[in-house]
């Protein structure tokens, strides 16, 4: 029989990003070490029995639950390749700012786009496309695209991103594109 | 406290809040008699003596209130020139339902909403980053997914400047201690007049103001109107003696 | 008999950090997706038995391995991560018009609910619960829910949210809320 220990000491090593002690679980489950050692056996006994998607790993500091080697050419098909699904509007207006304009900041994407864009930016930096590259003279973090954001865009160089004038709808414009860009911003959210 | 129980002790009406609703509903009370400002003041002192403000129960007085100005300001406001055919009180009444029916239908999925949450969070999920040997997505596999015309696209987007707002709905404010002054300065000059001669010039959040301001004037018994027939010219006439208050 | 299929489907699961749907899963593996469907029926049985500690989730359009709830409290203490705060009623209501009416402005939210909802838009922005979608054509930004959203309230798409005409008053209740204030109307006037 299962205890309930057992269940929740896979659990919590399922959920553990690291390695955990016979310490750490003892006191999250509130129970003495020596009845961790026997679930954590329990559980051992059970993943080593090849029935299972996953191997428990004693390692230093403690133990971790990892994915069975069997599944390692799947788990590279599938998560070793960039995740591209379609990019939302929020994002692909955060991406435009930053790849016409870098290094820019948070703030000045927020004022450009008229709504504050924390969760495109870290969308697009979860993904690869865009990066920390130092900070601005206020302090705030700066961004620019990825040689991933190249490859994904098809392009070798930032000169290949089409021309802005392609779309400006008053190309007799002359001001900077950044000047411009905030301006319009500051319009639309007044 | 619910909006709902609020007390009130107006000029026409005495009772709380849903009573009121109810009675407007029914028609037994000319929503026009009933001066909305001083149901408003009422909250205030309730909010002020409780010292605590209750969002949800704000919420529903706000919903209410709004709901009845709009209704008044429907029933109050001369028929529109064109657009929908004005709404009658019976109507009137009715969309106010829906429109509190329509809240109730989303308050209720939040509360569904709410059910899935408290079953959902229940479940943790795992949240670490991929082994080292999964982590390096080769650079090398990466093929093109999007078309830069997006990014282009989305940048003249943003340097698109918005149309001037169009303000022709925006009118001045217009002040009803300013329209109840110029109506006393009329009725002293001449008496009497007639409304449309004076005012079917002015835009209708002036006309319908100076209307507010006329309503005031009759309940305070310091001018009277006449109209003789519907849609007929209104003849206003000060109650006060030729001699002057 | 536990086959390699159910193995990998397992440690694949253990792997990705969001849901995987049934497509990715059968591409990963190459295999059709009515292998992964029965494969993914037999993990999901093996988790139910309640022996174990993970349960498996169908959420947000795939499948997800999480922590079976016994082991909640531990699991809190071992992460120190604190519970998900509850939503206000506010952030509930704005919610909810977003699941059912998206992509939906902020304006059509407040028309409904009768009152500003800035706050709460913003703090379901921050929570992750819902995302801009795009402009309407009056250049206000229209919103609609995440995938975080379905994965942190156990659906599995929009189409299992209930019908919203479920929460109308019947009729009798309806006639019986104008009822109600009719009755409490002639008791004042007698």
């Amino acid at each position: 029989m299962t205890t309930e220990l057992q269940r929740t000491v896979e659990a919590l090593l399922f959920l553990a990003p690291e390695p955990v002690s016979v310490t750490e679980l003892a006191e999250a489950c509130e129970v003495t070490e020596a009845e961790v050692d026997r679930a954590v056996d329990a559980l051992e006994a059970v993943l080593r029995d090849g029935e299972r998607g996953l191997v428990l790993r004693h390692v230093a500091g403690g133990y971790a639950l990892a994915a069975d080697p069997v599944a390692e050419d799947a788990a590279r098909r599938l998560l070793s390749r960039p995740r591209t699904p379609p990019l939302t509007q929020a994002q692909a207006e955060t991406l435009a700012i930053v790849s016409y304009l870098q290094p820019v900041s948070r703030p000045e994407i927020a004022r450009i786009r008229g709504v504050s864009s924390e969760s495109a930016v870290a969308t697009l930096g979860e993904r690869g496309l865009i990066e920390e590259s130092g900070r601005s003279r206020f302090g705030a973090v700066v961004y620019r695209t990825t040689p991933l954001f190249e490859k994904l865009f098809g392009i070798s160089g930032l000169d290949e991103l089409p021309d802005p004038s392609r779309f400006d709808p008053t190309p007799e414009d002359e001001r900077e594109l950044r000047e411009r860009l905030l301006r319009a911003g500051e319009q639309r959210s007044s | 406290m619910r909006a709902a129980e609020l007390d009130l002790d107006l000029d026409v009406f005495a009772g709380p809040f849903d009573l009121l609703m109810a009675v407007v509903l029914r028609e037994e009370v000319s929503l026009a008699e009933i001066s909305l400002g001083e149901i408003v003041v009422a909250y205030l002192e309730h909010l002020e003596g409780a010292g605590e403000l209750d969002l949800d129960a704000a919420t529903e007085f706000l919903l209410l209130i709004a709901s009845l100005l709009e209704l008044k300001s429907r029933l109050l406001l001369p028929s529109a020139e064109e657009g929908p055919a004005e709404l009658g009180p019976a109507e009137a009444a009715d969309e106010l339902l829906a429109r509190m029916l329509e809240y109730r239908r989303y308050r209720d999925a939040a509360a569904h909403l709410d059910r899935l949450f408290g079953s959902g969070r229940r479940y943790v999920y795992r949240s670490a980053p991929l082994p080292p040997e999964l982590r390096r997505a080769s650079l090398d596999a990466a093929t093109q997914a999007y078309d830069p015309l997006r990014l282009g696209v989305a940048l003249g987007d943003l340097l698109r400047v918005p149309p001037e707002p169009d303000t022709s709905h925006i009118r001045p404010t217009v002040s009803l201690e300013r329209r109840l002054a110029i109506l006393r300065e009329l009725l002293t000059d001449r008496r009497s007049f007639d409304f449309d001669d004076l005012f079917a010039g002015d835009d209708r959040l002036t006309q319908a103001v100076t209307l507010f301001a006329l309503l005031e004037m009759h309940k305070r018994g310091e001018a009277s109107w006449e109209q003789r027939k519907l849609f007929g010219p209104i003849q206003v006439t000060t109650s006060a003696s030729p001699e002057g208050r």
